[in-house]
């Protein structure tokens, strides 16, 4: 094994702020520190430039701009799917929200809120009532005897532990009795889904250690 | 104007967007294309608005003086290299070469995934530290979870090579997780969906409208 | 007792070290753990290596540098065997961030194998679309991709002589890390081109495919780095995969171990305090 | 106000009972037009007849392709067209003669012919989703062969096509019918609860029950409290949920004097905390008490984010730390490192990957829906928990769906399993 340093200044900036953050292990640091305030700067203003880019110029200002140089025939003509004129009405909510900065008229922001709130509520709903629920409760319905002992077991365990488990989140009644069995036996199904959960995580986490240390060692470090 | 306002609004935009996922036809479907659009649209300039707040905040501290205030130094110069650079690089600030590039993958990419990696050292220690079997459910967790992790590495199959196939810790593992791990997923999955869509309709109908609230 | 209490105290530093040298160590020394590849990873195998010798075949790599660790090494070992069997590779991505990764990876292994780009491999290169991309495939690959990652007009290429659609090739790879990949190729594609499917995928993922390899919708499935090291097992290559996996074990153990150890501890701690 | 609530209701209803509209009817035609007499056209399938070989030196052009046929795409706003054909006798593997086909269209039999799409060789279907395609104008198709011979058109046209925008996506009925049962259950108890006037049962959640307790602690060790509302944008119920039961947090806080902190992901989020926290601050009758700088906006980025509240748990000690809300792999990171600060920890997440984390590292743990109980639970005005009744009711109409569906799949009936079945 021999050493051959990286000659890149890029490949020497991302070593050091990972050993940074990496030093968070020993205890709180200013290496770290230093890391932490980075990040969430340079985080941050990642985000700030991409949603500039890719959603102010893409889909405001460049469809406006469209809209009402003319060069695309009329600006509104919602009969067509084009309702770009009316992009107007976003930009000045999303101006509303700078409202928050003076306290007198803070109460404009809301009107922003009501559209985003309004809108996402009714997305997330429907969205849900499809992919979370009929779906998800059409998935779950199988035959219970296929003919094979061992996939006709697994059928009707897996419809005991899922309608166990969903008793389990019945708030409305003390849950004793046949509730009661039902609640628990739908615990035991949640704790063995959640030590699944964890030791079957363990690996894609030790995966990643290992890629950041494939990284010093060899791209760094040049290990070979 | 306040607050009845607002609470109409909300309610006929997700009423009609709730609308929208059953009607195809264009009366219905364009303006909730538009409504949808224009949510983005104002996210993203919420997304400002907390950039310029982050730099009022950290820009008082160090003013003050806070305690600290070397490091909001830092946050506040690479908030504005970044932006800076991003803004003039112009539309193309993530093409091969440019200077964004360069911060993204030698600063922002190496710094998310070594907070990512520190997860292994975590797992360890949460293992130790906090897996307490006091209960009989806590047991099943724990038998669950170690049966996995040696299920899910070639030394547990090779541990129980002289068990019959279905037996060895490689199928009990996979057995776990299709069969109790799924049941249980799919009714959190549902419980969660019924939970949204009852969250959603409160809101929507102003039921829930607390997050309106604050002084007239 | 005493020692229990010690054990139960135990500052969690020492845990982060034990952690840290045991996935460090097997990378600088191979351990060369037992592995027996298990039945998906060798039919995952024995899938490209019954593609006939010089065919196309379509390689799609469906990840970011996230899933580097994981899927890198079975891209590898993939090009390597189909390069061997001097197959015409041909790359694409639909998984947005992954581009210039994988334009490195299938490079990297071209030089390293004589394969000469344009002839034997062609990397087509990101497209956003996700399934839209996957049906459009279907009808004409060309068309979906133009041009080649670097800008070249992909119909001056000797490769994309006698490549239209899936139909040109006698079996698709997907290595993926999650939307879109190997799940959306199976319902979009398999369905309705009919074109046979092995896959990669990370560890998570892996569970999630089970049905599919138990259909028949795919021929072979690698699941995550310890797929990866089967595979390469199978190759006869002491690859990253494979010295990734000592690690992998060892961390498993250890983990395992520490449920069991904390618990004693604690268990220990609690009868001194109540004696 | 009221008013306001009761049309929404109104509308609520009406939705439900508005009949399924006439779902129109996929039309399948093709009117035979006399072939264009613009090219010269090759319909005779023997392998001898001529051919127009305009280019190539000699190599013949394609035979064309036959049998187009057009079917108007259903459930969507008239904006697409599917089309269909049978291959040209010389779409082989090993004739070199044809290269793919163009797809042509016109407003008018006759022409002018647009190309909508160049195609590959194989290909028999293409679905004309062009921009310029609009709903319910008359289009006429054509589907021309090209190869290095020169290009066929085929000898028929194929229209008039029209697309038809309908009035409701045939594939959600399921969805429509479980929605409505469910809005139905949680409107009806809603009004009887509010009727009554008394607050229905509820089981105890021993998690919620918890987050008052940890408050408590705080208080008497004069330490903060840390509050995490996930690190989703808005677009996330579960952040809508935690931003609500904020307020409860923070009225509670209030009342007990004790410092509350809130780091927040995302602007709009931030915006609503803040909001919620002043609301709380005036419920408890102390808006003077508010601090507007105990909420921060911290970074989108997860684990930047991660970075700054593990930051603020090393410095600040808060003795109490709150995790409601959608997580993701840092939930590891943030019940871990709390647990080292010995804080007492509640969490809550719907993210059922990520509950193994919070339920060994943390003292509570709410589950999935309990999550969404918790404003419920917390408030304790009537209509809210009545709504917990109307989600309880849709549980056990799942348990029999499920139930049912499962005996008819044994007994080889697969009715309602293609019923429930959606796009």
């Amino acid at each position: 094994m021999s050493l051959h340093p990286s000659h890149d200044l890029g490949v020497w900036v991302a070593a050091a702020l990972t050993l940074c953050i990496f030093s968070f292990l020993y205890k709180d640091n200013p290496f770290y520190k230093f890391a932490e305030h980075l990040f969430v700067g340079v985080s941050a203003g990642y985000y700030l430039v991409l949603s500039f880019w890719t959603v102010l110029v893409a889909n405001l200002w460049d469809p406006l701009l469209a809209a009402f140089s003319g060069s695309h025939g009329s600006p509104v003509a919602v009969r067509l799917g084009d309702y770009r004129a009316f992009l107007l009405l976003p930009a000045l909510l999303g101006v509303l929200l700078f409202s928050r900065f003076v306290p007198r008229v803070s109460w404009l922001a809301r009107w922003s809120l009501a559209l985003i709130i309004g809108a996402y509520a009714g997305l997330k709903t429907t969205g849900f009532a499809q992919g979370d629920f009929v779906a998800q409760v059409q998935g779950s319905i199988q035959p219970l005897w296929t003919g094979q002992w061992g996939t006709s077991l697994n059928a009707c365990i897996f419809t005991a532990g899922l309608l166990a488990t969903l008793l389990f989140f019945y708030f409305s009644r003390e849950h004793k009795g046949a509730l009661g069995g039902a609640s628990k036996a739908g615990m035991y199904f949640l704790m063995v889904s959640f030590g699944a959960g964890y030791g079957y995580t363990v690996m894609s986490r030790i995966s990643l250690l290992i890629g950041r240390l494939q990284f010093l060692l060899y791209d760094w470090l040049g290990l070979r | 104007m306040k607050r009845e306002f607002p609470l109409f609004v909300t309610a006929a935009i997700g009423l009609f967007m709730i609308l929208s996922f059953f009607v195809p036809h264009q009366a219905v479907s364009v303006p909730a294309d538009f409504f949808q659009q224009s949510a983005v649209i104002v996210v993203a300039f919420g997304i400002v608005l907390g950039g310029a707040n982050l730099l009022r905040v950290n820009l008082e501290a160090v003013l003050k003086r806070q305690a600290g205030w070397p490091y909001r130094l830092v946050l506040i110069a690479g908030l504005l290299v970044m932006v800076l650079v991003g803004l003039i690089e112009g539309r193309d600030f993530q093409a091969a070469g440019t200077r964004s590039t360069w911060i993204y993958d030698q600063v922002y990419s190496p710094m998310s995934s070594a907070m990512f990696a520190l997860l292994a050292f975590f797992i360890a220690s949460a293992a130790f530290r906090a897996f307490r079997i006091r209960t009989p459910e806590a047991g099943l967790l724990a038998l669950a979870a170690f049966l996995v992790m040696l299920g899910r590495v070639p030394l547990g199959n090779a541990l129980t090579a002289w068990l019959p196939e279905d037996l060895r810790l490689g199928s009990v593992a996979e057995w776990i997780l299709r069969v109790p791990q799924n049941a249980a997923n799919r009714a959190i999955l549902i419980g969660a969906a019924l939970g949204v869509m009852a969250t959603g309709l409160r809101v929507i109908l102003g039921i829930e409208r607390s997050y309106l609230s604050g002084e007239e | 007792m005493r020692q229990l209490e010690g054990l139960a105290r135990l500052d969690r530093r020492w845990i982060f070290t034990v952690t840290g040298l045991l996935v460090l160590i097997p990378l600088l020394w191979p351990l060369n753990l037992p592995l027996t590849p298990s039945p998906p990873v060798r039919a995952y195998y024995d899938a490209v290596a019954a593609v006939p010798d010089g065919s196309h075949v379509l390689v799609s790599c469906d990840f970011d540098p996230a899933a580097r660790p994981e899927l890198e090494p079975m891209t590898r070992t993939t090009l390597r065997q189909l390069f061997a069997k001097r197959c015409k590779v041909v790359v694409v991505v639909l998984y947005p961030g992954g581009a210039r990764l994988v334009d490195q990876i299938v490079r990297e292994v071209a030089t390293e194998r004589g394969a000469l780009y344009g002839t034997d491999l062609v990397n087509l290169g990101f497209k956003a679309g996700n399934e839209a991309v996957m049906v459009l495939m279907g009808q004409s690959i060309p068309n979906t991709f133009p041009r080649d990652q670097n800008g070249l007009d992909v119909g001056t290429l000797p490769i994309m002589r006698g490549v239209r659609n899936y139909s040109s090739f006698p079996l698709l790879v997907s290595i993926s890390t999650g939307y879109p990949g190997t799940k959306e190729y199976v319902q979009q594609v398999q369905g309705r081109f009919h074109i046979p499917i092995a896959a990669g995928v990370t560890a998570v993922a892996a569970p999630t495919m089970y049905p599919y390899l138990q259909s028949g919708q795919l021929l072979g499935l690698l699941g995550g780095m310890a797929g990866a090291a089967e595979y390469e097992r199978l190759m006869h290559e002491s690859g990253p995969a494979s010295r990734g996996m000592d690690a992998q074990s060892l961390a498993h153990v250890f983990v395992a171990l520490c449920i069991v150890l904390g618990n004693v501890a604690q268990w220990g701690w609690k009868r001194r305090e109540g004696a | 106000m009221l008013s306001c609530r009761t049309a929404s209701v109104l509308a609520i209803l009406l939705l439900g009972i508005v009949p399924g509209a006439p779902a129109a009817l996929a039309q399948s035609q093709v009117i035979i037009v006399p072939p264009p007499v613009i090219q010269p056209a090759s319909p005779s399938a023997g392998s001898e007849a001529p051919r127009n070989a305009t280019a190539g030196g000699g190599t013949p052009a394609p035979r064309p392709a036959r049998g187009l046929n057009w079917e108007d795409v259903p459930d969507d706003a008239g904006r697409a067209l599917d089309l269909t054909w049978q291959l040209s006798p010389d779409d082989t593997l090993h004739l070199p003669l044809l290269q793919g086909y163009h797809v042509m269209r016109s407003e008018n039999p006759g022409g002018p012919w647009t190309r909508v799409d160049s195609l590959a060789a194989g290909v028999s279907s293409y679905r004309d989703q062009s921009v310029t395609l609009r709903r319910d104008l008359p289009y006429f198709y054509r589907i021309d062969a090209f190869g290095p011979g020169g290009v066929t058109p085929q000898g028929s046209v194929t229209g008039p096509a029209i697309a038809v925008s309908q009035w409701f996506n045939h594939t959600r009925w399921s969805v429509l019918a479980l929605t409505m049962l469910l809005f139905t259950f949680v409107l009806f108890f809603i009004q009887s609860a509010q009727g009554e006037g008394k607050t229905p049962f509820v089981r105890r959640i021993p998690g919620i029950d918890a987050i008052e307790e940890a408050i408590g602690r705080a208080t008497e060790m004069g330490r903060p409290v840390l509050y995490v509302p996930g690190i989703q944008d808005i677009d996330e119920m579960q952040t809508v949920q935690s931003l609500i039961i904020l307020e409860s947090v923070a009225k509670t806080t209030a009342r007990y004097q004790t410092p509350l902190k809130v780091p927040v992901t995302y602007p709009i989020p931030f915006t609503i905390a803040q909001e919620m926290v002043k609301g709380g601050y005036l419920q408890a009758g102390r808006p003077e008490q508010y601090d507007p700088d105990c909420v921060q906006f911290v970074s989108p980025e997860q684990f930047a984010y991660v970075a700054a509240v593990t930051g603020i748990m090393m410095r600040d000690r808060p003795a109490a730390h709150i995790f409601l809300g959608a997580f993701f792999a840092e939930s590891l990171l943030l019940a871990e490192t709390g647990f080292a600060t010995g804080a007492i920890q509640v969490a809550g997440t719907a993210n059922a990957n990520q509950l193994p984390f919070f339920v060994v590292a943390c003292d509570y743990t709410l589950i999935g829906e309990e999550l969404f109980a918790a404003s419920a639970y917390l408030s304790g005005e009537p209509k809210l928990v009545g709504s917990l009744k109307g989600a309880d009711l849709m549980k056990l109409v799942i348990l029999v769906v499920v139930l049912a569906g499962c005996l008819l799949e044994t007994l080889g009936y697969h009715g309602l399993t293609q019923w429930l079945a959606t796009q």
